[in-house]
């Protein structure tokens, strides 16, 4: 992208049928490799079920290591898989509301699978999608023509598509008016942290329920090296505790966080 | 991108090694070496899904204590080149909730149930003790003593051979099964540990825990783990602990479980040849959830390729020209 | 099959990053912080084929003695997971040959030469010193003490800190150059060890030297290093030095030079933030050639891109939430 | 090939001109991976000079991790080759002399560049080379074209090339001729320890000159880390000294190795 940024798509035949949840992620490194050692975490983007095996697809930015290592595999390269992990987003409390799907960066394909959910559920959904430019809108066409170009609102940092800025702007402009008409909308989002605690924060304010799916670096991801912690509230005397991104999440309430703690 | 895919799908239906891959240690009779490490199997059900768990020799909890503790801010891990630092802080639900929760479900499988213990004073080890003793089906424990010694200076007990001594001593005591000592790599001499664990009681040693290490985000200039230095973990350590092992077997005599970067069939042996009759399968787990379980078809492969009646055969079968 | 070629070619011409990275360790200029690692450039002439020896900031040469060493028998090294185990046994051509055949070469390049010293008793030390007094063009000595100590059960001078004063103080009387003391990771305590050589008269520290290890080869059960235990080194045991010199900064206030993994720009910064006012790169010599140079090139940019007047801002700029 | 043994042959393109010599190496290893860490060595196979670059081939056994890492290596990636280093064979010596070249295993490569040269000089050679199976035969099309099928003898374990055995057998056999004819042969030998081992024991009951290109674990191979420490006969009390097989080497008389202290 003009940012900067580089991603890449990894498709996976899965050698047999999985039942993937929106918001579920899979633990991924390269079948044998040592360097790095251990697993990248990724939200399954598209999944295509099938009797025997069972198609998916990631999108993953390049940033690090375990990412630069993804997009050195080629076709027929074999890849560790572990999932589906983690809770997927809950669908019901999207019933008779409103849905704003607010994603940054390479959160929205976390998105993907929810917001297909959703349009087959008949609930009307609208995606606000940030990103530093044009390029860095993950997922955008296939977004649009799921919604349809009228329901994705857009925002890069350098203008090269929707509104120039944050994507919690043209977020709190589509608030104010729902809120004005009476309307209760749900928030989803996935994201880079200062995007999900600017959403954390419009949605207290507006006392709006928010489910937010989050990142935390992850050696295991299916609940055994307690890594992964995010403080929680909790009645306990210091007022949180520390729960475990992978099992309990990656998807929280957003009311649910203790973030002011961490 | 076409890629294929080979997925973590179950284990085949276990493989009966019989008495190939039997240790006795500190007289519990373990159907093979490979255990799981403290830390790194949560409280061992979190892998079942995973692998079967009666195919494990053993499985070490999570570090308990007497009462249930948070653990330490975020971020608590860090990956490393061949390793991982972690601060978890020692997060755990407690002896009490152990018991009550997951000692039950535990009890069902055939691997034999390892609690590790911690505290920060010898009355925090021994509180926890007592509550675990109350708990069936129980086979040992682990204790961990590299937890600072908060009455002491906050120095870890196990950088001082008397107050490693000591915790050993109080904690036998109370403790009607086996213990096991875990030992810390951060010392000058493992030797000297060793044996101070030995003459206090001791059942037997594991070692090593994690050696310390600190990362530092060059950007923020912070220290990449909340808690700002970090246990290192990993095949980086392995060469670290096989050498600990080799001194420790020189300078004891009860048994040794090794531990530390055991990720494959390979690795194991070396810790075993160098004179470990257990190992534990640490870091591995999070990157490797079958390695366990591959290890112990390895064990019995290498047996078998080599001509042993026994696994027991090897242990300390290091041969040097002396 | 076709495959494109990188060669390791030659350095590009000197560029001067004048002030920019200049460092004072013990009254010695230094141009930048970036020297070689003692056993891990020879005796620096070696690698003047590779890189423009005028670049580097320092050279510490492969450990000088009195009397010319041998070394060990083969294997004398083996490759682990994100490092390397070594025992060469301090091979070396001897302090008088050193100067005689190395230091009138050495001396024409710009990168200051830090002999580095061993013994296996304190006469020893002091004779290589005595001997490398009469050498020209010597900026400062480098210690190991990470020998055993011959007269004192075997032990190395470093595993006891009263050792490693000694052998401090014995050098600090007869040498006229700065004395850096390199420390072992091998200890309880690593505060203790430079608060002991820095009282002792130690004018800087270098750490670390590398961490016990061993590695079995599993079909002939026998250690893989002909020495049984060698020295770690490489990536593996970086986040340990990086805490080693954190917690050395801490302890006290002569200057630091860090080793341990070094291999990128980023992992020296990690050591100038933990506290180096120095940094070594030892086995990345081995497998990327041009590394130092390139760290020297990537502390200038760094400096720039983050608009500092001087690598000297960073030295322990570490920020703690305390 | 039928031993279970595989190969690799590793051609790079170097971007200038080398002068490079018979029995010399590269340390190697694919640009920017950092597991494994340490080069490895080869020998150089064949090399076409060019003005500009130099064509290089090499063949490697795949044997552990790095030669696995080498073996993965695709059109177009880029090799890290440090090289030429070490001393070649003294090819002086071979003047007015019949030369027997003797490989075994991934040796034979190492000596094909020394055999273009002996032809060039029109020296009288023959290869005697051996391995496990057939297909262990490392460069024997080419030799056999080199140097004419009746100057090649072969030996494998399996019987499946040449005579069954160890090649030191034929090779002894024509030592055996050659001195009842008087004539003087030059021994030049790159294999596995043993095999150099029997070579060395063979120049020396017959007093006739060997020159072996040895192997040792290297982490440099240039010489500045003292790791592929061989001991050689030294005027020292202790009647050795330890030389680097990478920079003394790899070529050394067999007479002056000490590998009994070793
Ligand atoms: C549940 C979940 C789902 C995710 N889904 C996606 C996705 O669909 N697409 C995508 O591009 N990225 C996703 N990420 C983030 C992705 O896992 C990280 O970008 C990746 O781990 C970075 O690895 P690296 O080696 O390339 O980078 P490095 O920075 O070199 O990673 C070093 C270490 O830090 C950890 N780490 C670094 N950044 C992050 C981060 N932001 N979050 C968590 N751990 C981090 C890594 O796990 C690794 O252990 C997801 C993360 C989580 C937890
Ligand atoms: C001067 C020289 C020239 C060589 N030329 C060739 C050649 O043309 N073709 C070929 O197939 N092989 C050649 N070799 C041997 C080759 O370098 C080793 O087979 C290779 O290093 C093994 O690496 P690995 O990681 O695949 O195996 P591993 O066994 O995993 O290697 C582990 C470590 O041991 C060392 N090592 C293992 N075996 C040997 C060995 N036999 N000699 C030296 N070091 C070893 C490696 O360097 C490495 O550090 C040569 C060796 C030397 C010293
Ligand atoms: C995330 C993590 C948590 C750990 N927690 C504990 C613990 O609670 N008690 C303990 O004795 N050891 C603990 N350890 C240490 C391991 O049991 C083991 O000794 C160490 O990691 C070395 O083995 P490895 O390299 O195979 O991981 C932990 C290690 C890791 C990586
Ligand atoms: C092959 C080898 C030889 C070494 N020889 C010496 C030595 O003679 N004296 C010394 O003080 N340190 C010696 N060292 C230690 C290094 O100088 C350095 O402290 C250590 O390797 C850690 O740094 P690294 O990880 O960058 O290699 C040697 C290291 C290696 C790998
Ligand atoms: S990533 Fe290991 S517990 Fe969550
Ligand atoms: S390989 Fe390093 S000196 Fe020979």
């Amino acid at each position: 992208s003009a940012s900067g940024r580089r991603y890449g798509l990894l498709r996976l035949r899965i050698d047999h049928s999985q039942d993937i949840h929106p918001g579920q992620f899979a633990m991924l490194k390269p079948r044998g490799s040592v360097e790095p050692l251990l697993r990248r975490a990724m939200a399954y983007y598209k999944v295509e079920p099938g009797p025997a095996s069972t198609l998916v697809e990631f999108i993953y930015q390049i940033v690090g290591r375990g990412t630069e290592a993804l997009a050195r595999l080629r076709p027929a390269d074999e890849v560790e898989c572990l999932g589906p992990l983690g809770h997927s987003f809950d669908l019901e409390a999207a019933t008779a509301r409103q849905v704003a799907l607010v994603a940054g960066g390479a959160g929205s394909p976390a998105l993907f699978l929810l917001a297909q959910d959703l349009v087959r559920r008949q609930i009307p959904t609208r995606l606000f999608l940030g990103g530093a430019s044009h390029g860095d809108l993950c997922g955008l066409a296939d977004f649009t023509s799921l919604l349809g170009a009228e329901r994705v609102f857009t925002a890069t940092i350098d203008g090269t598509h929707g509104v120039s800025g944050f994507v919690t702007q043209p977020l709190e402009e589509y608030l104010t008016e729902e809120s004005a008409n009476g309307r209760e909308v749900l928030i989803y989002s996935c994201g880079p942290d200062p995007m999900l605690h600017r959403v954390a924060a419009i949605s207290a304010e507006r006392s709006l329920p928010a489910q937010l799916s989050l990142e935390a670096p992850m050696a295991c991801g299916y609940g055994i090296c307690v890594g992964c912690a995010v403080p929680v509230k909790n009645s306990c005397p210091e007022g949180f505790i520390y729960q475990k991104v992978c099992t309990d999440g990656p998807v929280f309430w957003s009311h649910d966080l203790a973030w002011e703690v961490a | 991108m076409a890629v294929s895919l080979i997925s973590d799908s179950p284990m085949p239906d276990s493989i009966n090694h019989s008495d190939l891959l039997a240790v006795e240690i500190a007289g519990v009779r373990f159907a093979n070496p490979v255990w799981t490490a403290s830390g790194t199997c949560g409280y061992g059900l979190d892998m079942a899904g995973l692998i079967d768990l009666n195919r494990l020799g053993a499985i070490c909890t999570k570090g308990l204590s007497g009462t249930p503790l948070r653990g330490n801010a975020p971020w608590r891990i860090v990956e490393t080149q061949g390793g991982m630092l972690n601060a978890i802080g020692l997060q755990n639900i407690g002896a009490h909730a152990f018991i009550a929760e997951k000692l039950p479900a535990l009890r069902e499988y055939g691997a034999r149930i390892i609690p590790n213990v911690f505290g920060y004073t010898i009355e925090q080890y021994i509180e926890a003790i007592e509550i675990l003793e109350t708990g069936e089906g129980i086979h040992a424990y682990e204790l961990n003593i590299s937890c600072p010694n908060v009455k002491a200076g906050g120095e870890s007990f196990a950088n001082d051979p008397r107050q490693a001594a000591e915790v050993t001593a109080a904690v036998k005591k109370v403790a009607t099964r086996p213990v096991i000592v875990k030992l810390s790599p951060n010392v000058t001499s493992i030797a000297v540990a060793a044996r101070a664990v030995e003459e206090a009681g001791a059942d037997a040693l594991s070692l090593i825990n994690t050696a310390i290490g600190m990362s530092i985000d060059i950007n923020t200039r912070r220290p990449r783990i909340a808690n700002v230095t970090g246990g290192l973990s990993g095949p980086a350590i392995k060469p670290i602990a096989v050498r600990c092992v080799f001194q420790a077997a020189r300078a004891v005599s009860i048994p040794l479980v090794g531990i530390g970067g055991i990720a494959t069939v390979e690795d194991a042996l070396e810790f075993i040849i160098a004179g470990a009759s257990a190992i534990q399968v640490g870091t591995a787990n999070f990157y490797d959830p079958s390695a366990s379980i591959r290890i112990v078809d390895g064990l019995a492969d290498y047996c078998r390729h080599h001509g042993l009646a026994s696994i027991r055969e090897l242990i300390g079968s290091l041969r040097l020209d002396e």
